[in-house]
């Protein structure tokens, strides 16, 4: 199979949108929101905006979203569950981080259990991948296995790459993707030049993901090192909030509560205090560094053990919109230093 | 029946019987009769049913009834509740589904609230059986004696240096003009010699903390600059005391020495010296000589009684007139008030009992009382009936014609209120055998001409404008509650009405009481009374003291408040909120404790609790969600 | 503020930082680093040899009272920190509420001439901001060039609030319904709240169920009221809340509601005094009774 | 169209009443004994005072679809608990502005001071507190389905 290779301008990238809404999908795009940029449904392809870095959403929110009812009480006493409609969904502008998410994301819902609400939802979503040429300060997707990059583009059915100011290289990744990309009516066929192109844009992207991290070095550390006092300093700053987690394009903890005559799933976070408190009354992370110290293990310990992969893709999203601008790539790379600096220390309980 | 009027009764039952946990549910006629009592008892009895709502009248009428009777049959107390539907439902509302509707609803919050509610038990509280009385008057004496001579020790705190209040200002008593010292003396006389009253006067009462049964109170004894133990009263300090000055007991009609007594019945007798006016020249500790019981470096003390129940009984003050502001009076010196005029008229007085009129010594041909001034007036004093002036000047008139045959007497006057034994009798003979003359009609102005008092007035009855110069004037000045107890009730936390005088638990049914438990009220601390009454009433608060002594221990309403610990983060907001201090602050743990006995159950801490770790014993803020929700559903 | 200036501060502030730790009177310092990104970061020191991190400059956001909420649980900790005169109202008002003991505090009072954004612009709360200097520290760095005069208090600039009281009651319902929508409850207002430290927040307790945890408009819309309630008359108006929260809520123009409403209401500013009584555990006779039938 | 829906006189309010159980509560019940007519608009919770009644309550009230509430306690100066009702009154009038401000109309939170011996102005109170919510129309605040 010859994989179909177009290059198209912002026009051609509208046209696109506006036949995938034709057909019936439902477009998930980029879009600017009070000068943020969060994904969203588009009506039009000039509301995907190309210009960012990454959104401050992810992806997560259309497929695992902050509330969604699983079941109804009536009035008869009846129990009725529901289930999200189907609904043929695109997601238009993934960044690669981000398409690995989603991959992890499926992974873990069904794991041990197969999650019909988060698959209803996955389905035959369709991701139309869009290479990240300019990586931020923030960002270390490449030291985190699985050939994750700013070009990588396994995890998405379509990907794009935009090779100057107004032209796309596009190109069909798996079949979901061919299929797609004969709805692409302009355009025209890529050569080699453009191929050049886009690696000189991937190498340059690589370049400038400067922070190294060592995942096979670091689960080990960590893994051995789980009392260290270290955990306890650098979650000083950490003042407990839900952020890091609501915008982790793979965090994906929730609760369930009873409201009135709905059953809700929504949104938790390992940061809050009560998350893991017990019925009893007993909390194992009664403490503040406690609860860090576990969003950072699941990230690059415990998911690693589970599932052999890192959770965390590298996108920069818990530092950059923390309010203490917490860093977790310098918390986990510094590690190993740390830990031995406070080797001799004894955790205060 | 009164609820099926505009309820349909079947269908609340109805309602009832569907509804989540309810076993029972009927309509009875009069539940609150002894049969119907009986079936609520064989229901609990019989099928192990642990929670009753009774849907009738409200619960202030027979909530005690229906939870008695399931207490009696082996449940808690509380696990009874009544849903009113008749105050509030059937006898107010005209359209029947609309009322039958709300009346489900009320039954069916009812239901919620006992579902929720858990059993309770009275708290008990041991009781220190001393009494206080606040007030050295009649009414406070009255009340010591009483207590006293049921046995238990009672402290007596006067701020004044003799006890006997203004009845010992007084010259005759209506309506029977027994004089008044006469029949009061005794009364001081005894209490002074009473083994279990201790009389502490000079002194105020600063602070009270605890709670009934236990009360801790600060009280403050101003120096009065002479030992108590050692005076004897001789006087003879005061004959040589060079300094003289107003005498405020005779109301200012005559002068005192710097160190003096008020008068010379005064419990306990021992002299006090105005440090005001004394210029310490020391004759007075030269005279008492080898005494010595005169002492300068007395200082202001502080004493801390412990004591189970507290009558207050402060008195009242008269009116006090801005000077100039009513008729002339404090710019006209024949132009006084009632209670000086007793001192004219009382033989122990500084005329000796003889009318002479304070400017010129002359005795009153003709002489004009006024009632009912700043008395019954929302404009320029106090709304309310003084009460007893009407018959103060009907006895003045009386005794004014006693003692000047040859004088005149007229009463301008408002209506005559006389409801009393005697009393309206006594009006009448002052009228008919004394020629008083009644002008029913207002004062419009009284100025001096001459050596006369012009009197401009006004009798409604015959519409005619009357004028009378007469040669002294009293005005019946309105009375008020004595100086001081705004303050006072403050510090007690005790309620006080628009006026200021101490409000009582219930006008009708619990009228000796105050509204904070373990405060009685006697006398005109609570409203304007006369003697008779007040004496009934201190009486009446004795026996309610008598009551709660006679028990070793006191059972309060266990619905007080509950914190949890884990939640509470010590902020100290409910401690500053709590109008017991029935809340602190334990500084080891960093929590705040509640002293169950202090917490009258206002819920005031409760609700501004930021942590939600207060709640209050059935009536918790869950009971009352639930409640919420029963009301929004449709 | 020049060059010479944030130097100057700088210098003194790790001199005292210094001589705290050396001295044992403190067991850390709560101050500001500088991050690669130009961006200014809370930071810890524990011993004299790290003081060099700490910075002062314009970009100085952060309330650090935030984190002595964190040492309630430990009150041994003997904490120095810096802070701003607005920090030091979140400071007064912990030590009213009795969650901070004065003696273990040591306030590092700083004279602030305002704080800006990564633009450069002047934060709201600093031009609205009457403390330039803090009314409470144990050591100031001083700032001769901040204008230290009080503030007329009539002056106070409710302008932002105002648009919305002159909206109608339905379009203010629609706006605070659309800014309910956006909220994802991750409760980041509450935990940078210096005086959000209850041990469990009412969003999650459950019985009763005071507000809906659940992201729900209905859910949000409640939170955001009892949340603006709970702080009537305790916030001091740092707006913490208002630059953490990551779908830009407007949290300031509730809490500055609430804020104007308890000053014009009954002339109470929260944390100017200590020793002053939490505004809603006391009363006066002369509180307004206008809506009272 | 939403206005005729409760241009209706058959639309009745929900109000909830939160009476202190030794002034309001008593009035209530004066009102009942006295015969007094007023619209079964208002069911009642009684509370010791009204410094019991959290402003979480009035809230939850209209998040729960009620269409007032009516908070009635003790006149100044004769509360039970000493000062409750001045308490009550002081949280209330920051609670009143700040739903206003967030745009629930503020008469749907009334507040009265009603006696024991205040049968008729009870009476009156209720009826009043009906007719300016009936005017006000149902409480929209949340709609079904926005939950």
């Amino acid at each position: 199979m010859v994989t179909e290779k177009k290059v198209i301008d912002d026009e051609g990238l509208n046209q696109f949108v506006s036949a995938l809404i034709q057909h019936g999908y439902a477009v998930i795009a980029p879009t600017i929101k009070a000068d943020r940029v969060f994904y969203g449904v588009v009506e039009k392809g000039s509301e995907f905006v190309r210009e960012y870095s990454n959104a401050q959403n992810s992806p997560k929110d259309f497929l695992f979203p902050r509330m969604e009812e699983i079941l109804r009480f009536t009035d008869d006493e009846t129990v009725v569950e529901t289930f999200p409609k189907a609904v043929k969904r695109v997601f238009l502008g993934v960044r690669p981080c981000d398409a690995m998410a989603i991959k992890h994301l499926d992974k873990l819902f069904n794991w041990d259990y197969a999650d019909t609400h988060y698959n209803k939802r996955r389905g035959d979503a369709v991701l139309i991948g869009l290479a990240c040429n300019t990586p931020k300060s923030s960002c270390f997707c490449t030291s985190l296995g699985g050939g994750l990059g700013p070009h990588h583009k396994k995890n998405v059915d379509m990907m794009l790459t935009k090779l100057d100011r107004s032209s796309y290289l596009i190109e069909a990744v798996s079949e979901l993707g061919e299929a797609l990309i004969s709805l692409l009516e302009c355009g025209v066929l890529a050569t080699s030049s453009h191929d050049e192109k886009a690696l000189e844009l991937r190498e340059n992207a690589e370049k400038m993901i400067t922070k190294r991290l060592n995942l096979d070095e670091t689960f080990k550390v960590m893994d051995d090192n789980f009392d260290s006092a270290y955990w306890k300093t650098v979650a000083r700053k950490c003042i407990g909030c839900g952020i890091c987690t609501y915008l982790c394009p793979t965090c994906h903890c929730f609760d369930i509560q009873d409201e009135g005559l709905f059953r809700l799933r929504f949104w938790d976070s390992c940061q809050f205090a009560l998350y893991s408190k017990h019925a009893s009354g007993h909390n194992p992370r009664d403490q503040p560094h406690k609860r860090f110290r576990n969003r950072v293990y699941h990230k690059f310990v415990y998911f690693k053990k589970n599932l052999d992969e890192a959770l965390c893709v590298g996108c920069g999203r818990c530092k950059t919109y923390c309010p203490s601008k917490v860093d977790i790539f310098k918390i986990v790379s510094e590690a190993e230093a740390g830990i031995s600096e406070y080797r001799s220390v004894e955790i205060p309980k | 029946m009164n609820i099926a009027r505009t309820v349909d009764v079947d269908k609340v039952v109805k309602a009832a019987k569907s509804y989540r946990g309810v076993v029972h549910a009927l309509k009875y006629k009069y539940l609150c009769s002894k049969p119907g009592q009986n079936l609520i008892k064989k229901w609990i009895e019989e099928e192990k049913i642990d929670r009753i709502v009774v849907a009738a009248c409200s619960p202030t009428l027979h909530e005690v009834t229906f939870r008695g009777v399931v207490e009696a049959s082996g449940i808690n107390f509380y696990a009874c509740e009544i849903a009113n539907i008749r105050e509030q439902c059937s006898w107010v509302h005209e359209d029947m589904e609309k009322a039958t509707k709300k009346a489900i609803k009320i039954v069916n919050t009812a239901i919620e609230k006992v579902r929720l509610d858990e059993a309770l038990t009275p708290i008990s509280v041991p009781v220190t059986k001393r009494a206080l009385v606040i007030g050295g008057g009649i009414s406070g004496i009255q009340a010591a004696l009483d207590v006293a001579n049921s046995g238990y020790e009672v402290v007596l705190v006067e701020k004044k240096s003799s006890i006997g209040g203004h009845m010992a200002q007084l010259s005759e008593t209506f309506p029977t003009l027994d004089c008044s010292q006469c029949i009061l003396t005794p009364r001081m006389v005894e209490i002074s010699q009473h083994p279990r009253v201790k009389i502490r006067t000079c002194s105020e009462v600063t602070k009270a903390s605890g709670y009934i049964g236990n009360f801790k109170i600060e009280v403050r004894a101003r120096p009065r600059y002479i030992n108590e133990e050692v005076c004897d009263g001789c006087g003879e300090c005061a004959d040589v005391c060079p300094v003289e000055i107003p005498n405020e007991w005779e109301m200012n009609l005559t002068t005192k020495k710097a160190i003096s007594i008020p008068f010379p019945q005064a419990v306990p007798l021992t002299y006090e010296i105005d440090m005001d006016h004394c210029i310490e020249c020391y004759k007075c500790v030269e005279v008492c000589g080898k005494r010595r019981a005169i002492n300068f470096s007395q200082k202001e003390s502080y004493i801390t009684e412990e004591v189970g129940a507290i009558i207050l009984a402060t008195g009242y003050d008269p009116y006090s007139l801005e000077k100039g502001q009513e008729y002339g009076y404090g710019k006209n010196m024949d132009v006084i008030d009632g209670l000086t005029f007793e001192r004219i008229l009382s033989a122990s007085g500084p005329t000796h009992g003889e009318v002479r009129r304070p400017s010129d010594g002359k005795i009153p041909k003709e002489i004009v009382f006024i009632q009912c001034v700043r008395s019954r007036n929302q404009e320029k004093g106090v709304p309310y009936c003084s009460k007893i002036c009407c018959m103060y000047t009907a006895k003045h008139a009386l005794l004014y014609k006693q003692k000047v045959p040859n004088g005149q007497a007229y009463v301008f006057y408002i209506d005559i209120r006389a409801g009393g034994k005697g009393y309206e009798e006594f009006v009448q003979r002052t009228m008919e055998e004394y020629g008083a003359i009644y002008l029913r009609g207002r004062v419009s102005k009284v100025f001096k001409e001459g050596d006369k008092m012009i009197v401009w007035g006004e009798d409604t009855l015959t519409s005619r404008k009357v004028e009378i110069a007469a040669d002294l004037v009293v005005l019946a000045t309105a009375i008020v509650p004595s100086q001081g107890v705004r303050e006072l009730a403050d510090s007690l936390r005790l309620n006080i009405d628009e006026y200021g005088f101490l409000s009582e638990a219930h006008a009708k049914l619990r009228p000796v009481e105050s509204l904070t438990a373990g405060y009685y009220l006697a006398g005109c601390a609570q409203a304007p009374r006369d003697i008779a009454e007040t004496v009934a009433q201190a009486s009446g608060a004795a026996s309610k003291v008598i009551a709660l002594f006679s028990g070793d221990f006191l059972y309060k309403e266990p619905t007080t408040v509950t914190i949890e610990e884990g939640l509470c983060m010590g902020c100290g907001v409910c401690v500053e909120i709590c109008p017991y201090d029935a809340l602190a602050l334990n500084p080891e743990k960093g929590t705040v404790d509640v002293i169950e006995v202090l917490c009258e159950g206002c819920g005031a801490c409760v609700s501004s609790c930021i942590c939600r770790a207060i709640q209050m014993k059935n009536l918790t803020d869950r009971q009352i969600f639930e409640m919420i929700e029963v009301i929004g559903r449709n | 503020m020049r060059a010479s200036e944030t130097n100057d501060m700088t210098g003194k502030i790790r001199q005292i930082s210094r001589s705290l730790l050396e001295a044992k009177e403190a067991d850390y310092v709560i101050g500001y680093e500088l991050e690669t990104d130009g961006s200014v970061c809370p930071v810890f020191i524990d011993c004299p040899e790290e003081v060099e991190k700490l910075v002062w400059n314009d970009r100085c956001i952060h309330n650090l009272a935030s984190f002595l909420k964190k040492t309630i649980d430990d009150g041994e900790s003997r904490v120095a920190i810096v802070s701003k005169g607005c920090d030091v109202k979140s400071i007064v008002a912990l030590l009213q509420e009795g969650q901070i003991v004065r003696d273990k505090i040591k306030v590092l009072g700083v004279d602030c001439s305002g704080q800006r954004d990564e633009k450069g612009n002047l934060l709201l709360k600093c031009k609205l901001c009457r403390d330039h200097r803090p009314l409470l520290y144990d050591s100031l760095i001083a700032n001769e060039r901040v204008d230290v005069r009080e503030f007329d208090v009539d002056s106070v600039d409710y302008s932002e609030v105002e648009d919305v009281e002159k909206m109608s009651v339905e379009e203010r319902l629609r706006f605070w319904k659309e800014e309910a929508e956006k909220c994802i409850r991750c409760y980041a207002c509450r935990e940078v709240c210096p005086l959000c430290y209850c041990v469990e927040c009412f969003t999650d307790q459950n019985l009763p169920k005071y507000v809906p945890s659940t992201p729900s408009i209905k859910g949000n819309f409640l939170w955001l009221l009892m949340r603006t309630f709970d702080l009537a008359g305790r916030c001091t108006g740092c707006m913490e809340c208002d630059r953490v929260c990551p779908v830009d809520i407007p949290l300031h123009l509730l809490n500055r509601k609430a804020i104007k409403d308890v000053a014009t209401l009954f002339g109470y500013e929260a944390g100017r005094n200590p020793s002053e009584k939490p505004l809603l555990a006391v009363f006066s006779e002369e509180d307004p009774d206008e809506f009272i039938k | 169209m939403r206005k005729k829906e409760f241009d209706s006189i058959d639309w009745e309010p929900k109000i909830i009443g939160f009476l202190c159980k030794w002034c309001s509560y008593a009035g209530a019940d004066l009102a009942g004994s006295s015969r007094l007519i007023y619209p079964p608009s208002i069911n009642i919770i009684r509370v010791p005072c009204t410094s019991r009644i959290k402003p979480h309550f009035v809230v939850k009230a209209f998040a729960t679809g009620i269409d007032g509430v009516l908070i009635s306690g003790c006149h100044p100066g004769s509360c039970h608990y000493v000062n409750g009702n001045y308490k009550a009154r002081r949280r209330f009038s920051v609670l009143r502005r700040l739903i206003e401000f967030m745009g629930i109309d503020p008469r749907r939170l009334q507040m009265s001071w009603v006696s024991a011996s205040e049968g008729f102005k009870w009476a009156d109170v209720v009826r009043k507190a009906t007719e300016e919510i009936r005017q006000l129309g149902p409480n929209r605040l949340f709609i079904e389905g926005e939950t």
